[in-house]
């Protein structure tokens, strides 16, 4: 066990300089640079982008800045941010925390709903509540978020009048409520339909039958013989959501002016401030990983047959 | 045929699908019993309605299935008037199961000890520890080497036969009176079957415990069963003792099972052959023949078997069957 | 001066307030206020970014040698009491207030103002304001690397300072803009925390916080210059870029004052309540579609170098009903490029009006009869991008010219302008204050603070333009104004679509919204106060 | 045996989906035949932002174009973007799936890692890239969304394959001599399609919604050519000043998602082996 996770953080190194490779060059293709876009609506005169294309090193050759950028990471420099000139890791450290709470929250909102519906759909297969979880786990991936978000924000902060609508509010959880509904809705349609698939898989398996010829009672059938099952697939995809969630977050941080990474990322692809995009893309490169480690780990864990040299 | 002698008796059952094709009648009006002590053979081919049976007195039939109607009598309580959580208290502790496939039966992801444990718990209210010790107990008793090991293990560790045994000792820890073993060795190889089945012989005696043993295995039944039922299209189509139905077969589609085995009686070194020797196949079931459902395949058929249903002839001491001219019938 | 501007300053408030509002100006309160433009604030250094997203900001930290005066619509001094100009109008010298404190306390001198310019000319550096230094004497030579220091900048004492200009032209259009704010060195160069998220400046604000992708929080600077100003205790940028949740935030009574957009600005005007405190200004934007006239068709031909053709565009889309549906009254309809608000606007002046039949004629004359296939790219932007296209299709299919959009991301419509690789394009550019500066870029040669994105060539409007720059006289100067603004309108090297009308809602409590033309959200809240009504009156 | 009479009754399921799957494709393909109105040469300013009516049953934009025609028109787009880019990268996403958790090993770790490299690049870079390297398009907008989603395919679908390989009919295929292909193409897949066809059908909507961002990007369909989620895009900020700009677009959008789903819950019960043994 101890010798497959050391092998798999030794498998991290390549896949993070493969992506930071990857991103690198595709940043390179985009058409347009950072001072083109510096001056907002007040455009920057040539003179001047001409200046800081030279402050910032982009007119030296892409495998030149890729080096340079290799030699950094590997003394833990993420570099500067072209627009702001503060430190790459100065920029993102505050956005993390943020991001992973928003993360944490609107994932745990979808396991809470979408797993118990799932499984109730799964149990209620072919009734009026299967359709129903159906209808709405469907309505939750086909609602735009920015929908979501604006109509919660109407009910809860404008009609009620008892949430706030935007803002981080120093971390008041008042206001972290309507960014992870919105943001939880989908992945709990997501999260109950797999579920619902995986559960109707395991309860047509033989020994589900084999527990009910035991006689032990439906909740514990449930609870451990079928849940147990249906596991590996919840984990796998809640694990691959929370990934995705750590970047994919933008139109609630947008909407709801959340100080997350996902606006600050795609801001700095717009802008073409690709020292911060890079930073992004590290962080989210690494989550990941550590979140597979973490999923496959638990495979190990939850099914015996699953073994890890 | 005493009340107090019979473990179970079932009567008139009619276990139904209902889907938008019309409804499949899997089970239709069979009525037979169990005694105590006794081991019932039921035979028929794959889609014959034994396994609805045996699942219906588990009351393990799920939708879209039902159980239409009957008497389900088990020591003369009819089960169908239990609450669900009655239900539960009779199955694995006084009826239990034991199902076809040992690589599925069982759950792959937790070991063979607390899935026998679960019996003890559930049934018995032991703790977890003595559960735990009880279910080595019976994996010795299943005759499986170092139990204290194997209780750790996971059923994918496990041979086939292994697993069958473990599927036994678990239907077995609670001392059950009615023991349904639903073609317990089918999915095992040969030696293994001889060995399974010669330790069900051998706990069948040690606990007098009755089982109903379903197969399309006639040498099996051969060896073990007292009493046979023949069940063909959701019906019964004959019963009788165990010498009987082998000397004197009388319903055609027993003599058609019967003919497709090389040798009669005892098990020999030649093996056994499926029965996929007779013509045709089990009719649809949402589209049975008016009259004699066997009539299409039936070789000796009449053209007024199609005229109407046939009913069930008690012979009395020679037991049940369900056709007119049956062999030995007086005609 | 001080009592002429608190008199300037009662005016406004009286004029804004209406009759039935007390006049007593309220002290504290918090006010929560927008930064509408993006998700995002790069940096509170004002000298490094040009964004407006982040000067709305900062001009609220900090001061520059000049202010926007909204009222008069017309740059003027702030940091000094009083300016000297010497004859030839090349020497400046400024009396700069002795009670202009930064926020750390120390006072404002002639050094800071050096040293500010300085930084902002480093061309090591890279700072966006480079290009507003040109006028003044060495600063190229800085620029080029050539001196270390801007030669024109000279300190005669501590609150006297000396800047010489290379030609006669009146500095304030220069140097009021946020990035050329007054930074004090010793906090720039502070190691133990950047600059650009610890801003600290001159103005009536102080910094508090800056929450990255969320808001920024000013406090009052109590040793402000203006005594008794700011009133507010606390200001607070919300960055929100999606109207519709500024909509509902401004709904909810959290904020104190919104941006409106074109759909909710038709949404206030027909609400009872929300119509009566809109503040409207017409913004020296004007939105345009640039023809290329060097894209050839394949037959070579090259529709827009024929004059006749871009006309027939002009008179072929019904631009008033487009402003009038489609931007919803939230524009005006651009006669030609100036803005209303710039001297050298005339409101008489001639227009293309919506003329099919002339349209179709022109293109008949031009020999385009049968029309073209017509690619315009632009920005997914709701003013001023590809939706106006949309609307604009079936007029021009009208002409027989088969338009269809591409909805680029800002960078790469940038490069495509750069590379002049468009056949047409929506935009919008500033064309204020200074007329001449924005009718500038359309001059063949001298276009150089933007490349000329219609590549414009007309030797007459090249010289009035020079002429104009070349004047002294400022009657004179408007009429060349004027005149090249007529003859870029007749030649038509654009479709001339609106200017931005901008419209800002408060609600009751809120007093001193001002009407800024060069940029409705560049408010200084140094006016600004809040009744005791507001929810946040007396929130710290 | 109830299984397969299970099977049959759960065909309702089949049956509503592909009625729907096919009411769209009929008003895809016959769009100029059902449509009222152009879709966009018959915009007239005069008629913008009208509520739904008789005239008009679904209102018309705020560019005075009638909604109805442009949802009826805008199934071409997003049916077409939708099933496409998902039938890519659930191909795609299933064979590396596959292969990754049946072999293991060096290419399960090579598989792992160009996954985990997919999931974390930004698929608006992706966007941005295709875009610049290959231009405008329809096939281009495939490939993008495509060519980004495999990797969670592969992922639920390797996570899968590790709990069904060491399973017993997986083993007794081997011992019979299948190839390879074959085990792992019908014994394997078969039992872990439920999970990837709920993520296809589901991710379905999101391919949808992702093309409006795409065409802002200059990737997508351009204007005034209509997709719904371009049009749902377009309307955001108008949600509550002229809801039905963007209720209706978003309806369509949910029938669709709603039918396939209902057909990819069908075919699984079709597939699905422990639906179809008889016994």
């Amino acid at each position: 066990m101890i010798s497959y996770v050391l092998r798999r953080l030794i498998q991290f190194v390549p896949t993070i300089f493969g992506v930071t490779l990857i991103v690198f060059f595709l940043l390179n293709v985009l058409p347009g640079n950072a001072a083109m876009m510096a001056g907002g609506k007040n455009r920057i005169p040539p003179a001047a982008q001409k200046l800081m294309i030279k402050k910032w090193g982009l007119d030296q050759p892409v495998y030149a800045r890729y080096f340079k950028y290799i030699k950094g990471l590997c003394t833990a420099d993420l570099g500067t941010s072209f627009i702001s000139g503060e430190r790459v890791t100065d920029v993102l450290a505050p956005r993390l925390w943020p991001t992973f709470k928003l993360a944490v929250i609107a994932l745990a909102i979808a396991c809470v709903t979408g797993i118990p519906l799932g499984f109730y759909s799964a149990l209620r297969q072919g009734t009026a509540m299967d359709t129903v979880t159906m209808i709405g786990a469907v309505s939750g991936v086909s609602m735009p978020q920015f929908w979501l978000g604006l109509l919660l924000m109407y009910f809860f902060s404008v009609y009620l009048k008892i949430l706030p609508t935007v803002g981080y509010g120093n971390g008041d959880p008042k206001f972290i409520i309507l960014p992870a509904i919105t943001l939880g809705v989908g992945y709990m349609a997501l999260l109950a339909r797999t579920t619902r698939a995986a559960v109707v898989e395991t309860l047509s398996q033989d020994y589900i039958r084999t527990a009910r010829s035991k006689g032990i009672s439906d909740l514990l059938i449930n609870r451990r013989h079928v849940l147990r099952n249906t596991l590996t697939i919840i984990l796998t995809s809640a694990g691959l959501q929370f990934g995705s969630l750590l970047g994919g977050t933008v139109v609630v941080e947008t909407l709801f002016s959340w100080p997350g990474l996902g606006t600050m990322m795609v801001n700095s692809i717009y802008y073409r401030d690709t020292p911060i995009t890079q930073g992004c893309v590290m962080i989210i490169i690494v989550g990941f990983l550590v979140i597979n480690l973490l999923v496959d780990l638990s495979y190990a864990l939850i099914d015996p047959r699953i073994k890890y040299q | 045929m005493q009340p107090a002698k019979t473990v179970l008796n079932i009567d008139s059952l009619f276990t139904e699908f209902n889907t938008i094709d019309g409804t499949a009648r899997a089970v239709n009006d069979v009525t037979f019993d169990v005694k105590r002590g006794e081991i019932l053979g039921i035979v028929g081919e794959s889609g014959s309605g034994k396994s609805v049976t045996a699942l219906s007195i588990m009351r393990l039939i799920r939708p879209p299935g039902s159980i239409r109607r009957g008497r389900i009598e088990f020591f003369g309580r009819d089960l169908m008037g239990l609450s669900g959580d009655e239900m539960k208290d009779v199955r694995g502790n006084r009826i239990s199961m034991i199902f076809q496939e040992p690589m599925t039966s069982l759950h792959p992801l937790f070991t063979i000890g607390l899935q026998i444990s679960e019996m003890y718990i559930k049934h018995m209210g032991l703790s977890k520890k003595e559960a735990w010790e009880h279910a080595i107990e019976m994996l010795e008793k299943v005759q499986i080497p170092s139990p204290e090991k194997r209780v750790k293990d996971y059923p994918h560790q496990m041979s086939g036969g292994m697993r069958q045994r473990v599927m036994i000792a678990m239907a077995l820890s609670c001392n059950p009176e009615l023991l349904i073993a639903d073609e317990p060795t089918t999915a095992l190889d040969v030696t293994i079957q001889a060995q399974v089945i010669d330790l069900m012989w051998q706990l069948e005696k040690e606990y007098s415990t009755a089982i109903m043993m379903i197969t399309h295995d006639l040498g099996v039944i051969a060896e073990i069963a007292q009493r046979v039922i023949v069940m063909y299209a959701g019906e019964i189509v004959e019963e009788a003792e165990v010498n009987q139905l082998f000397e004197q077969p009388k319903h055609p589609y027993t003599r058609a099972l019967l003919e497709a085995i090389p040798k009669l009686g005892r098990r020999t070194r030649m093996g056994r052959k499926p029965l996929q020797e007779i013509k045709g196949i089990v009719p649809g079931l949402y589209n049975l023949p008016a009259g004699c459902n066997f009539y299409p395949r039936c070789p000796e058929a009449r053209p007024d078997c199609r005229l109407s249903d046939i009913s069930l002839i008690d012979l009395g001491i020679r037991g049940r069957v369900r056709c007119p001219y049956y062999q030995g019938a007086k005609a | 001066m001080k009592i002429w501007k608190i008199g300037l300053s009662l005016v406004l408030t009286l004029g804004l307030l209406g009759a039935d509002h007390s006049f007593a100006v309220r002290k504290g309160g918090t006010f929560n206020w927008i930064a509408p433009y993006g998700s995002k604030i790069d940096t509170l250094d004002p000298n490094n970014s040009g964004d407006e997203q982040n000067g709305l900001v900062t001009m609220n930290i900090f001061r520059c040698l000049y202010r926007w005066n909204a009222a008069e619509n017309k740059p003027q001094l702030e940091l000094a009491d009083a300016v000297d100009i010497s004859p030839d109008g090349l020497v400046y010298t400024y009396s700069l207030k002795r009670n202009v404190k930064f926020h750390n306390g120390r006072q404002l001198t002639a050094d800071d103002i050096i040293y500010t310019y300085n930084r902002i000319a480093n061309p090591d550096n890279a700072l966006s304001g480079t290009q507003n230094l040109v006028f003044i004497r060495g600063a190229m030579d800085v620029f080029e690397h050539k001196a270390k220091e801007v030669a024109g900048l000279k300190k005669i004492d501590d609150h006297k300072l000396e800047i010489t200009l290379t030609s006669a032209i009146d500095p304030a259009f220069f140097l009021y803009s946020f990035p050329m704010s007054i930074v004090p060195k010793e906090e720039v160069e502070r190691m133990d925390r950047p600059f650009s998220s610890n801003p600290v400046g001159c103005g009536p604000f102080k910094f508090v916080k800056w929450v990255k992708g969320s808001e920024v929080v000013l406090e009052r600077f109590e040793d402000y210059y203006e005594s008794g100003k700011p009133y507010l205790d606390k200001l607070v940028f919300k960055i929100m870029s999606s109207s519709a949740a500024r909509d509902l935030s401004y709904r909810a009574k959290e904020l104190d004052a919104n941006l409106l957009y074109a759909t909710q600005y038709a949404a206030y005007k027909k609400d009872p309540e929300l119509s009566k405190n809109l503040v409207e200004v017409a913004e020296m934007f004007t939105r345009f579609v640039a023809f290329n006239p060097e894209w050839e068709l394949a037959d070579g031909r090259k529709p827009f170098s024929d004059v006749r053709v871009r006309q027939a565009f002009n008179y072929a889309i019904n631009t008033d009903l487009i402003v009038k549906k489609y931007a919803k009254n939230k524009a005006y309809p651009a006669i030609s490029f100036l803005a209303p608000t710039t001297p050298g606007y005339d409101p008489n002046g001639k227009r293309y009006e919506y003329n099919p039949e002339k349209a179709k004629a022109l293109m008949k004359a031009a020999g385009y009869e049968k029309g073209f296939d017509l690619e315009i790219i632009g920005t997914g932007d709701s003013s001023y991008g590809t939706g106006v296209i949309e609307v604009a299709i079936p007029f021009l299919k009208k002409i027989n010219i088969s338009a269809s959009a591409l909805t680029l991301e800002g960078a790469a419509k940038y490069k495509r302008q750069g590379d002049r690789n468009f056949e047409a394009m929506i935009c919008s550019f500033g064309s204020g204050p200074d007329g001449i500066s924005a009718l500038m870029l359309f001059h063949s040669t001298k276009a150089k603070k933007l490349p000329n994105v219609a590549r414009y060539k007309n030797g007459e409007y090249d010289r009035t333009l020079d002429l104009a720059a070349e004047t002294r006289d400022p009657e004179q100067r408007i009429a060349y104004v004027k005149k090249a603004n007529e003859i870029l309108q007749a030649d038509a090297p654009i479709w001339f679509y609106n200017y931005n009308k901008a419209v800002i809602a408060h609600h009751p409590w809120v007093h001193g919204i001002q009407k800024v033309g060069i940029e409705h959200m560049f408010q200084d809240f140094t006016e600004v106060w809040v009744e005791a009504t507001s929810p946040r009156a007396n929130a710290k | 045996m109830d299984n397969w009479v299970k099977k049959i009754r759960k065909r309702t399921n089949l049956v509503a989906g592909t009625i729907v799957f096919l009411i769209i494709v009929f008003v895809a393909v016959f769009a100029p035949y059902l449509a009222p109105t152009h879709p966009w040469d018959d915009a007239d300013l005069m008629i913008s932002e009208l509520p739904p009516s008789g005239e008009y049953l679904f209102g018309t934009d705020s560019k005075g174009r009638d909604i109805l025609s442009r949802v009826i028109y805008g199934s071409r787009i997003s049916l077409s973007v939708g099933v496409i880019s998902q039938l890519i990268n659930s191909v795609i996403g299933i064979v590396f799936g596959l292969t990754a958790g049946y072999f293991g090993r060096l290419w399960d770790d090579i598989v792992v890692a160009v996954a985990n490299i997919m999931l974390s690049i930004p698929s608006l870079i992706f966007a941005l890239a295709v875009m610049a390297l290959l231009g405008p398009g329809l096939i281009n907008v495939f490939i993008a969304l495509g060519l980004t989603n495999w990797a969670y395919t592969c992922r639920i679908t390797r996570s899968q394959v590790l709990g069904t390989k060491n399973q017993n009919y997986v083993k007794a295929a081997k011992a019979m001599g299948f190839g390879r292909c074959r085990v792992m193409f019908l014994h394997i897949l078969p039992n872990i399609f439920g999970p990837i066809l709920v993520m296809a059908s589901l991710g379905m909507a999101d391919a949808i919604l992702m093309e409006a961002s795409l065409s802002f990007l200059g990737l997508g369909t351009q204007p005034p050519v209509p997709s719904w989620g371009g049009m749902l895009a377009g309307a955001r900020e108008q949600l509550f000043t002229a809801p039905w700009l963007s209720i209706f677009p978003g309806l369509a959008i949910f029938i669709t998602v709603l039918g396939l789903n209902l057909l990819g819950d069908g075919l699984r019960d079709l597939l699905d082996p422990h639906m179809s043994e008889t016994k």
